[in-house]
């Protein structure tokens, strides 16, 4: 177990697959000499050479499209989009194309192909560099999303996409490059679905997943001086999500709020708590609460990006109103 | 130069032949009302495929259109999967699933119709960047249309192989409409192929209703592909008989009867033909066997297919995931 | 007040506001000479000519693009796309500069831009001609978008998108072409963001839109056999939703079911449930149920095709269901 | 041929040194972390937008990149509200909520920098039909770079603007790399105009670092496009001083300090200020004044930005629609 940050943590687990697979390789802008603009893929290129480190013209349809193409063909392309944004770009090849060949192929066909792409505000980057665009990606019957909030499961969960046999989303959170962890040496897999309970508690259940995850456990800090209880959800995937996991949890809890940084309307928070009203009514004692950006464009100043982005004050005030709720 | 081999000659012919009786097939039965959807017949552009898919080694790959019917048959596709596939039939080529505008065969390297214009191009760059990343030897080939050249991923595919030289293969079959609207309103060129040095691809311009002729730059283009050449872009100047999609022919608001009647005049088919016996590749009786001997085998698709049992509804969910099929949901 | 059909409403507003505005134009692919692929804008180029009935190359990113700079500068464009899984294909000139451009421009701007195109299966028409893709154009800030269910509607709302300054998506259902009904010959708003209460009911309120609405009606039609009062509302207006009336009906019945042909996951209903659950949770004897697709691409077959889209009799079950529940 | 006319001289030249002095001066206040985000410095091609927009009426539209800040000053922004808009003050063009990657002067037709690389070039199509549609003889420019020319949208609408014959230029700044990637890895093409001929549209190649070659050949593309002649594709080559984003300049791994001396020793605005001697256009002393009293500008535009107040976070949800905000939601 070594302490590594998140984005290192990506890193080794492209760099320990690519090892261990020569089927795998990297496809995208500046991936390959340059090491991700982000440094996402630092070394790879010495390591790997250029046939394996595919440097791309600024072409995301291409992008997705070759990934698309080599991955019928028995490869295992890992293709990275700059900017979760820029998935709009390429939305056609993603959701009209990858998500649908193996149904229109009758089942046949394999597409391990990996999406990676990083996503989130709080950098003033504005409004099209900075979006949580998950619930459009999770909508579309053919692709899994996951989005890890920890070193260890994006470690993980990068190598259970990888070794998935379906279309893949991973998404990075920009603002957690430098956040550290543990994470074991070796290639281990975190299962995509699988929902992780990261603070065990009696009064309320908070789920959130990527950056979110460590704002309500701040918030969940605080109202344990308070001595209020919140059980912390981390989904880690959102495509698929495991349902069982915080449908228990809210049979237990009797409360939920929902954490995302997307906005609200027809963000996740809202399958999330339609999903637990269908199968937790009679446990509910309150109304599941969402915490989430307001329906605006991802505003550039930080005096206004502060106020868009979900913070641990903001999820602990609602859990208080979700408490006090009789 | 001394032409393709008699043999090669034959194959074009017996690819073609397959071609337009399988359309004229699917046109009947859906003009009957018997199949569901709509489907783009490939009749009259039959040369491309044929002239294309003879010239390439089976681990070519191939990415298809929304009028792809002619390119899984020319690539050696079972008329009876096909036929129930357009049937909506669980024996077809997708269970049923796809329809017309899906139709694929991956084992033969048939990467697909594809409903969306321009949504084939880039898979073919991914097939053909997975040949250079196994140094197989093999090239894919990107069909498309003239109108397909109007948009976006047309042209990152096309600029991406160039920049990659990878080996594929670009044809445009260019039948001068996108749907109901003539070239000339959609882009200010003469001719297609004049788009190949945006991308610095070699490109040549072929008589689309010539097999040899596509099946010669096929072969040249093929070739240099293999040797590590690059990409390369091959306009076919061809014109579909049938309406968009569908069966009319004569009497369309959006072209005149008179340039459809010139374009007949150049049926690949019987020219081929006569040009096979001319070059004694074959005598009239020896074509007329192999139109029957197809005709029947195009007969016992429409069989296969009319007997064959519908998709079981149970069945919906079959094949969204591959393994476990965790997002199923109840109905 | 003549009877028109669906279509002919939607080519009557559109004909009558052109008449009435010189800076509306429509451009799209075939909606010229042709008069669009489904005769959307039948007449239209011989009345106003191939400058405001403008024939464009395949290339649904520069239609959309041209609609907006055109709107920028004062014109009150009407971008056609087709088929609604088209949109995939334009995403980022809707989503990433559409959508956000007035915002980015400090507010400043105008962006009268009316997209027109049609969705929904049922046609045997496959995975990539046959979507319901609203959630993804309803999460996206900026943008509105509305899905009539009849004649009536489909003019009026027409009117108000052409009349509205923001960038406003209109989604014809490929299967109710034909369905007639009354249609006032003057020019008429339907306002953005209005539910209508097609049928009052006493047991159970149903939501839907498009062609949901006529099967929840068939569906209230069965049930009455029964005795069951089912409530029918359609929303007319997916972004804004008109959440008042659907929580004062939630008060009163008590039990909701929504409806709509998109897949259940991430899709609109779940934001309904959540809405409703948050401004009607002491009032609901039962959770909040969801009608839709199956996870699944669109098959082409129809007997697959109609275990897909939702109909009457599934509707009805899952209203029996929601009543059945203690 | 005789040149541009002293006082253009003097326009082209304001322009430059009004891009160069504020750019430096935003990169000093960048560097020294008093300014939110990253910036896409314009430094070095500065001939480009100055000798484009000197060419142009105040009526004819740009759209522009992310690398924009020049766009906007050689339209004429106000430096004020472009500083205060980079410091993301409530004063600035957007009031705070765009920053860099998107000032704009709607007043000024000036439609904004973007931040997707190619999405503003369909926007100057639109604006470009809205011309032709009122046949007012203006017309719009899409400023982009070479990196841009690989991606769809830049396809689509610059065929576009060919098929409707539409008042557009097409102006590319190739600096040679797009982001940290040269340009000889992304297209296998020599120069970018051989873009040009693929949409039938004249190109022409115009040394980017000379202002007044950049100002003549936009004047030959803006009337030809006035006369109805349609659109037309520029290159220019040039080069950013900078890095990709920031103040970085030697010591870069991607391309070399010789390359970017020999770049920097074309530097536009000596270059031109000699010429202008030269031609008794102005004098020394006369360029000193200038330069100062821009200096003085860029100056109050800092003070301007730094004491303007942040925006008001209640005003977060302004602007979203126009009209009643009827989707305002409860933080
Ligand atoms: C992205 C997209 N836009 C529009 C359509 C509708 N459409 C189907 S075929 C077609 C015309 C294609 O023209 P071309 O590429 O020349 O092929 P052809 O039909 O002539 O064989 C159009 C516009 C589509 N399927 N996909
Ligand atoms: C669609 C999209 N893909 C990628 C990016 C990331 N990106 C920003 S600038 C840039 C390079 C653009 O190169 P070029 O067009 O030559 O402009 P330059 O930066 O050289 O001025 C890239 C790849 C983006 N902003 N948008
Ligand atoms: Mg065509
Ligand atoms: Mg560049």
């Amino acid at each position: 177990m070594a302490e590594l940050t998140y984005l290192k943590a990506f890193n080794q687990g492209v760099r320990q697959m690519m090892d261990a697979d020569s089927d795998i390789f990297v496809v995208g802008e500046d991936v390959g000499r340059k090491g991700g603009v982000f440094g996402s893929f630092a070394g790879l290129f010495d390591e790997f050479g250029e046939l394996r480190m595919v440097d791309t013209p600024i072409s995301e349809q291409a992008i997705v499209g070759l990934g698309i193409g080599a991955a019928v063909c028995g490869l295992r392309p890992v293709v990275d989009l700059m900017f979760m944004d820029f998935v709009l770009v390429a939305m056609d090849q993603l959701a009209n194309q990858a998500a649908k060949l193996k149904y229109l192929f009758g089942g046949s066909a394999r597409l391990p192909v990996t999406i990676t792409t990083n996503g989130g505000a709080g950098l003033s980057a504005a409004a099209q560099h900075s979006q949580s665009l998950e619930a459009m990606l999770c909508h579309v019957p053919g692709l899994k999303v996951v989005m890890p909030s920890t070193p260890y499961d994006m470690k993980g969960l990068m190598v259970s996409c990888l070794r998935d046999d379906n279309p893949t989303v991973l998404v990075k959170h920009k603002r957690m490059y430098g956040v550290k962890g543990d994470v074991p040496a070796e290639l281990y897999e975190v299962p995509i679905g699988e929902a992780h309970v990261v603070r065990p508690g009696a009064d309320v259940t908070v789920v959130a997943y990527s950056r979110m995850v460590s704002e309500s456990l701040a918030a969940a800090d605080q109202l344990a001086a308070e001595g209020i209880g919140c059980e912390v959800i981390d989904l880690r995937s959102v495509q698929p999500i495991d349902t069982e996991t915080v449908v228990a949890s809210a049979r237990k809890t009797n409360r939920i709020v929902v954490v995302h940084e997307a906005v609200r309307f027809a963000g996740l928070g809202a399958e999330i708590a339609a999903q637990v009203s269908e199968h937790a009514f009679d446990y509910l004692d309150a109304p599941v609460a969402r915490v989430a950006a307001p329906f605006t464009p991802v505003p550039f100043s930080p005096a206004l990006e502060s106020r868009y982005v979900p913070d641990a004050p903001r999820i602990a005030a609602q859990i208080r109103t979700t408490l006090d709720r009789g | 130069m001394t032409g393709p081999s008699h043999e090669v000659l034959r194959d074009i012919h017996r690819r073609m032949v397959r071609i337009r009786l399988f359309e004229e097939a699917a046109g009947r039965i859906s003009e009957a009302g018997r199949m569901p959807g709509f489907i783009h017949l490939y009749v009259g552009q039959e040369a491309v495929a044929a002239g294309v898919c003879t010239a390439l080694r089976d681990d070519d790959q191939v990415s298809s259109t929304h009028r792809g019917h002619g390119h899984l048959v020319a690539k050696g596709g079972d008329l009876s999967r096909m036929m129930a596939e357009l049937m909506g039939k669980a024996t077809g080529y997708c269970g049923g699933k796809g329809g017309s505008m899906h139709v694929c065969d991956l084992d033969l390297n048939m990467l697909g119709a594809n409903g969306i214009v321009g949504g084939g191009v880039p898979i073919a760059v991914g097939a053909g960047f997975a040949n250079k990343y196994r140094a197989n030897g093999a090239v894919s080939v990107a069909f498309f249309g003239d109108g397909a050249t109007n948009i976006g991923a047309f042209h990152e595919a096309a600029n991406m192989a160039a920049a990659l030289q990878l080996p594929v293969l670009f044809v445009c079959e260019n039948n001068e409409y996108g749907e109901y609207t003539p070239r000339y309103l959609t882009m200010a060129i003469d001719d297609v192929v004049e788009r190949a040095p945006a991308y610095g691809m070699p490109g040549t311009m072929v008589d689309g209703m010539d097999p040899v002729a596509v099946f010669e730059a096929t072969t040249a283009a093929a070739a240099r592909a293999r040797a590590g050449g690059g990409p390369s872009f091959m306009e076919c100047k061809t014109y579909r008989f049938y309406n968009h999609h569908g069966v009319q022919t004569l009497g369309m608001k959006y072209r005149s009867d008179d340039e459809l009647n010139q374009w007949r005049a150049k049926d690949p088919i019987p020219r081929h033909e006569d040009l096979m016996v001319g070059a004694g590749a074959m005598t009239p009786d020896g074509i007329e066997a192999v139109r029957a001997e197809i005709a029947a085998e195009v007969e016992a698709a429409i069989d296969f297919a009319e007997q064959s049992p519908l998709p079981d509804p149970d069945d919906l969910l079959d094949g969204v995931y591959s393994g476990p099929a965790d997002q199923r949901q109840p109905l």
